[in-house]
């Protein structure tokens, strides 16, 4: 990409002309689109990962509406049973597992290790590409009439028994993964070989450890379900395959090797989302985080034995006693390093010099609903509570505790912890705290009924229930409609914020981090000269509080 | 001879083939699946380690090349778990047959 | 080749201007080949995983089965590929020394896998012909309809994907000796030699697991 | 539908009250920790927010003993409830011997069940009071899951092999029938009632209505109907090999292997007859694929299943 020479950046209304930075430097739409710059990739990422958002989003307040009356008078079946794939599919592959590593991770990971790029950048623009490319994918097959397999895609019903788009939506989602692939092959290579001198490993920020360890399941797990796709796939097309069973095929075949990519699937979604609130926690307390060494070995243990418990989905569904047996007591190991990793943060705050501001009560707000989400978690591990649970609203309830009050609630306090490092720009700082509060507060409204409905066991993905259910449900849509206010909020006042936000110096919250050690909104190059780093990360001291030192 | 390596690695190849080819004709039950494997590990390894240099490569490469195999490992260990003990009496099943043809748009 | 690329006047190599050094540079892309082989080889696991599957539950018919693959044109396949593997070691080796010697022996990789393609294009004819390939088409001796019908879905879909990934090998080196022999020693560089060597014995790594996972199924009789 | 007796849904089987015992331990536990979780968040923030006057002499960053405790303490904790859930588990899933069987085929979006003694019912289950019942169920389609929440049982409904579940119901009443997995645009619609009644009104119900002969009479009947007693009876012309108490004998092949005569076989031979040709016979019997429907096989393998075993009730020939 020839460095173009900078066009005439409009200067801001009287002020000075700017610094020249990343985003300044040239607006060209083919300076955009064909960038190797980290940075830049990582905005492209996140306005495309808005748009599925928003899409995701509009699938989720339908079928809401939908479920505030038992019978089915919204939509119809069909289209409810389009409807709640079309939100799995998107919010799965277009964006939360996107979400922190491609948006964040990508502006922030060379940052962190004091190197002016990634490994591959032009990797890196290719990957956004693909993502794009299999959004569009997607998206053509619910034009066309949308797909009804739910996000699972089961045989036989999704390779004898559906006559929808399967196969466009297969398509589209093989071709994110390969998205995956790229990125997490990029992150990995980046951590090992370019990080600036005196950075050793346990000198690492918690938020490259646990991208790091994302990069590694999505290298080595995304392949598997790519595989998996093809093969229902290829099902479809040729009526005859390993899954069938009039040839002996076994359906639970499908089930292993889905479930051996989706739940490592689930940790590449709260891994980063934990190395965001690792770095804010610290910052806003003032204190260096407690037992970092323990904390990695902790992010190193989800990604491993993550792999391992992906039968804890298939409890009731015709798997071995013995399995089961295995799966559950395995279930339980990868419950201990989440609840360490809580531990540890509660205890960062111990002797802390606490300041609540939007990005800490987003983490404040992670750590409590990943509590309770990882909690309802062991009643799911526990094989006989996992025979009524499974396949109820339980189950809803558990996993988005864990991807909506963790993933998305940690992504909106990293975007705001960020926000002056990527624009330059403070957000409203009040505004910011009652968004915070808002979604927490509509999160567990929405979110908290449907535990109540599991458990009297109201089963997943009906499109009509009993009247003895409506209550809750009723409660859990109005829950949905503040919760949807508190989402749209943000995207206001930080759209507002780009262009009438207070001015950022390079480090508003005296973070440690080696990215606030350049301006905002950085250069293209990151670093005059590649820092040398002396000494481990959060050498945060509670005297320093934020304000009393400028 | 430059390429006095390569040609002593291909001949310990063509040996090998040969071998297993031969070996596959035997009547010994499981015992060929057996002896199949083993020399198809020991083509791989004399491929990894003359013509790949993984042994002179750095450690974090190495780790990479077996990092994969361990974690297909893992996916036939479990799943074997349940395979293996698992008792399954099979019952009739006669695939949905298509009244008409769904046209190719839909499917 | 983008301005933000610098000249490494020892290495005779190109570093891009996010490595300080080609030594950086080298690890980097080393190291990103090999995990990138540790996701193809993730990729071929739901395959393998169904093969054993099917071995287990139906061993008898997967045996009749991968009788009914032609094994002189395997074996002579599994000899082109190790052959080709050979081949382009040595054109590793040769190419510190002498492109021109290089030139020759990736010419010889690039035939050896074309050849290999045109064998599997004639086994896959045979198999055509023989009404092996699943789907509404198959027909197999009865005792063993089932089964086999799985061995062939398997066959078709694991030697389909291994042919793919040798024919993209197989453009890769093309046009690589095609630069090599033009003299743009510095787009066509040893480090991308090394990595497309790399890529090479990958494929060939996989049909060495192919060939006796196919064709020899109870060879000598059930 | 009953309406909730006590706490949020009413113990209706054996298994409820084991299961609401252990949830409710984990829930008070899990509860425990939240709580306590959630109090020292709060104190914490109270206690040390910015500007506040507390002591923070020499912050800790580190302490081996803590982490060590709430590694282990927790581990400990889950090792107990795995145990706890992995007996009760096991109890699901080894039914007692004197279980009565009930025949349940799901199709897409309904349950079809069948009594040993041939009654059948669409969507409706009746069973005894305090007799355990153990269901046998495939599926002619997708993947279905039979799930009451009553007796908090359910079990996935596999098309091509067989899945069994047993409860033993403890209080009378009437009970929703769900189809828990997710099996097309009828998913929510798939729904049923299980009738629990005292066990002499359910011997009584059992008997009248519209009770179809028995499985293996229905067997027989079709034994005739399709013309395998045209060939297999004994006093046919045709040579083709004898029937009686063929479930569970060794069977010796044309091409030289045995095996021993299950479900599956009979299934083949009557959809495959080429596949596993007895030793000895002309490979002649025709193919009964897509003729015979899935009850109808269930049915012939009664018939066959009862005339070799000599229990009392056996059907006249």
């Amino acid at each position: 990409m020839t460095t173009a020479s900078p066009a005439e950046a409009p200067p801001a209304a009287g002020a000075p002309r700017e610094p020249e930075n990343y985003f300044n430097r040239d607006f060209s739409l083919k300076s955009w689109l064909t960038t190797h710059d980290h940075k830049r990739i990582a905005l492209l990422y996140m306005v495309a990962i808005l748009v599925f958002f928003f899409i995701g989003g509009v699938a989720a307040t339908i079928i809401r509406l939908e479920l505030v009356t038992p019978a089915g008078d919204l939509v119809s079946d069909d289209t409810y049973d389009k409807l709640f794939t079309a939100h799995g599919v998107i919010m799965v592959w277009m964006f939360l597992i996107p979400s922190i590593p491609s948006v964040l991770g990508n502006f922030l990971m060379p940052m962190m290790i004091g190197a002016r790029d990634l490994a591959f950048p032009r990797l890196n623009l290719a990957s956004w590409y693909v993502f794009v490319a299999g959004g569009i994918f997607t998206l053509l097959a619910l034009v066309l009439g949308g797909v009804d397999t739910g996000w699972t895609f089961y045989t036989p019903f999704s390779t004898m028994f559906s006559n929808t788009n399967v196969i466009l939506v297969l398509l589209g989602v093989f071709i994110v993964g390969f998205s995956s692939i790229m990125t997490g092959l990029n992150f990995i290579v980046t951590v090992h070989t370019m990080r600036a001198p005196g950075l050793t490993w346990f000198r690492l920020p918690l938020f490259v450890w646990a991208n790091y360890a994302t990069s590694i399941i999505l290298v080595l797990a995304t392949p598997v379900l790519a595989m998996t796709l093809v093969l229902v796939g290829l099902e479809r097309l040729l009526q005859v395959g390993i899954f069938d069973p009039a040839l002996g095929g076994d359906p639970l075949l499908f089930q292993h090797l889905f479930w051996f990519y989706s739940h490592p699937a689930v940790y590449i979604m709260v891994l980063p989302s934990m190395g965001v609130v690792s770095e804010i926690i610290p910052c806003f307390a003032r204190k260096r985080v407690f037992g970092y060494r323990f904390m990695t070995y902790a992010i190193l243990g989800i990604a491993v034995v993550g792999f391992l418990v992906w039968g804890h989905h298939m409890f009731v569904s015709g798997q071995s006693v013995y399995a089961g047996l295995v799966f559950s007591l395995l279930s339980f190991l990868v419950a201990i390093p989440s609840a360490i990793k809580v531990f540890n943060w509660t205890a960062t705050l111990y002797k802390g010099s606490i300041t609540f501001s939007a990005p800490m009560l987003y983490a404040l707000g992670f750590v409590g609903l990943f509590t309770i989400g990882g909690l309802t978690g062991l009643f799911l591990a526990s094989l006989a509570l996992d025979v009524h649970l499974t396949d109820t609203y339980f189950v809803v309830a558990h996993f988005h505790y864990i991807m909506v009050g963790g993933a998305v609630m940690a992504y909106m306090g990293g975007i705001h912890f960020w926000w002056p490092k990527i624009t330059g720009r403070m957000y409203p700082e009040i505004w910011g705290r009652v968004a915070a509060v808002l979604i927490f507060v509509g999160f567990n409204l929405t979110f908290f009924p449907q535990f109540l409905l599991g458990y009297e066991g109201m089963p997943r993905r009906y499109h009509t229930y009993p009247p003895q259910f409506q209550t809750l449900n009723i409660l859990s849509s109005a829950g949905a409609s503040i919760l949807a206010l508190g989402y749209l909020l943000p995207l206001c006042y930080l759209g507002w914020s780009l262009f009438r936000g207070e001015r950022a110096g390079p480090n508003p919250w005296h973070a440690t981090g080696l990215e606030w050690q350049t301006p905002s909104p950085p250069p293209k190059d990151n670093f005059e000269e590649t820092p040398v780093v002396t000494e481990g990360p959060y050498g945060y001291t509670p005297e320093i509080a934020i304000g009393i030192v400028r | 001879m430059r390429y006095k390596r390569e040609m002593i690695v291909w001949t310990g190849l063509m040996a090998l083939l040969a071998m297993t080819f031969g070996a596959a004709w035997l009547r010994i039950g499981t015992w060929n699946t057996v002896i199949s494997f083993t020399i198809a590990v020991a083509k791989a390894a004399l491929v990894m380690a003359f013509f790949m240099h993984l042994p002179e490569s750095s450690r974090s490469v190495r780790i990479a090349a077996f990092t994969a195999v361990f974690m297909l490992g893992i996916l036939f260990a479990i799943s074997g778990s349940d395979y293996a003990t698992r008792r399954v009496d099979v019952a009739p099943w006669q695939p949905p047959r298509q009244l008409s043809p769904i046209p190719p748009a839909r499917r | 080749m983008s301005a933000g690329v610098r000249i490494d006047a020892q290495a005779e190599m190109q570093v891009a201007e996010q490595f300080d050094s080609a030594v950086q540079q080298h690890q980097a892309a080393t190291f990103g080949v090999w995990i990138f082989l540790a996701t193809e080889l993730m990729f071929f696991g739901p395959l393998f995983l169904g093969y054993v599957y099917g071995r287990m539950h139906f061993s008898e018919a997967f045996g009749a089965a991968s009788r009914h693959t032609d094994i002189a044109l395997g074996t002579l396949n599994t000899a082109l590929l190790l052959t080709s593997s050979a081949t382009m070691a040595a054109a590793t080796v040769a190419r510190k020394v002498s492109a021109r010697v290089a030139v020759w022996l990736l010419l010889a990789t690039a035939l050896l896998g074309i050849g290999f393609l045109v064998v599997k294009g004639m086994e896959y004819h045979k198999e055509w012909d023989e009404a092996l390939f699943p789907g509404a088409r198959f027909s197999f001796e009865a005792a063993y309809a089932d089964g086999a019908q799985m061995f062939f879905f398997l066959y078709f879909a694991l030697t389909g994907l291994h042919a793919l990934h040798l024919f993209i090998g197989v453009t890769l080196t093309l046009f690589f000796t095609f630069n090599l022999r033009r003299g743009r020693t510095l787009f066509a560089n040893e480090e991308k030699h090394e990595i497309l060597a790399l890529y090479w014995h990958f494929v060939d790594l996989v049909w060495i697991f192919l060939y006796p996972m196919l064709y020899l199924i109870q060879r000598g009789g059930g | 539908m009953s309406g909730h007796t006590h706490g949020l849904l009413v113990q209706a089987s054996s298994a409820a009250a084991r299961f609401d015992a252990l949830m409710l331990t984990l829930t008070l536990i899990t509860g425990a920790m939240a709580l306590v979780l959630a109090a020292l968040i709060f104190f914490f923030s109270i206690r040390y927010r910015k500007g506040s006057k507390a002591d923070r002499s020499n912050p800790p960053s580190g302490a081996k003993g803590l982490e060590a405790a709430w590694t282990l303490a927790p581990l400990v904790i889950f090792i107990a409830i795995f145990a706890w859930a992995a007996v009760d588990y096991m109890r699901l899933y080894d039914p007692p011997a004197g279980a009565m069987p009930v025949f349940v085929v799901a199709k897409q979006w309904m349950w079809k069940v069948e009594y040993p003694n041939g009654r059948r019912e669409i969507d409706e289950l009746h069973v005894p009071l305090g007799k355990p019942v153990k269901l046998v169920m495939t599926s002619q389609d997708v993947i279905h899951s039979f799930f009451v929440p009553a007796f908090r049982v359910k079990q996935d409904v596999v098309p091509g092999r067989y899945t069994s579940l047993w409860f033993k119901a403890t209080r009378a009443g009437t009970y929703h029938l769900f189809c828990a997995e997710y099996c097309g645009t009828g998913h929510s619609a798939m729904r049923g009632r299980v009738i629990v009644m005292p066990a002499d009104a359910f011997a009584h119900w059992l008997q009248q209505g519209n009770t179809g002969s028995g499985i293996a009479a229905q067997g027989f009947a079709l034994f005739r109907k399709y013309g395998c007693s045209g060939c297999h009876s004994a006093g046919s012309t045709v040579h083709a090999p004898d029937l009686t108490g063929l479930l569970g004998r060794t069977v010796h092949l044309q091409d030289g292997r045995t095996l021993v005569a299950d479900e599956g076989y009979i299934r083949d031979s009557i959809m495959l007859p080429r596949k596993d040709v007895v030793a000895g016979y002309a490979p002649i019997m025709p193919s009964y694929q897509g003729q015979i429907s899935e009850e109808d096989v269930l049915a012939l393998i009664e018939y066959i299943r009862q005339t070799g075993a000599d229990h009392d009730d056996r059907q006249p020939r």
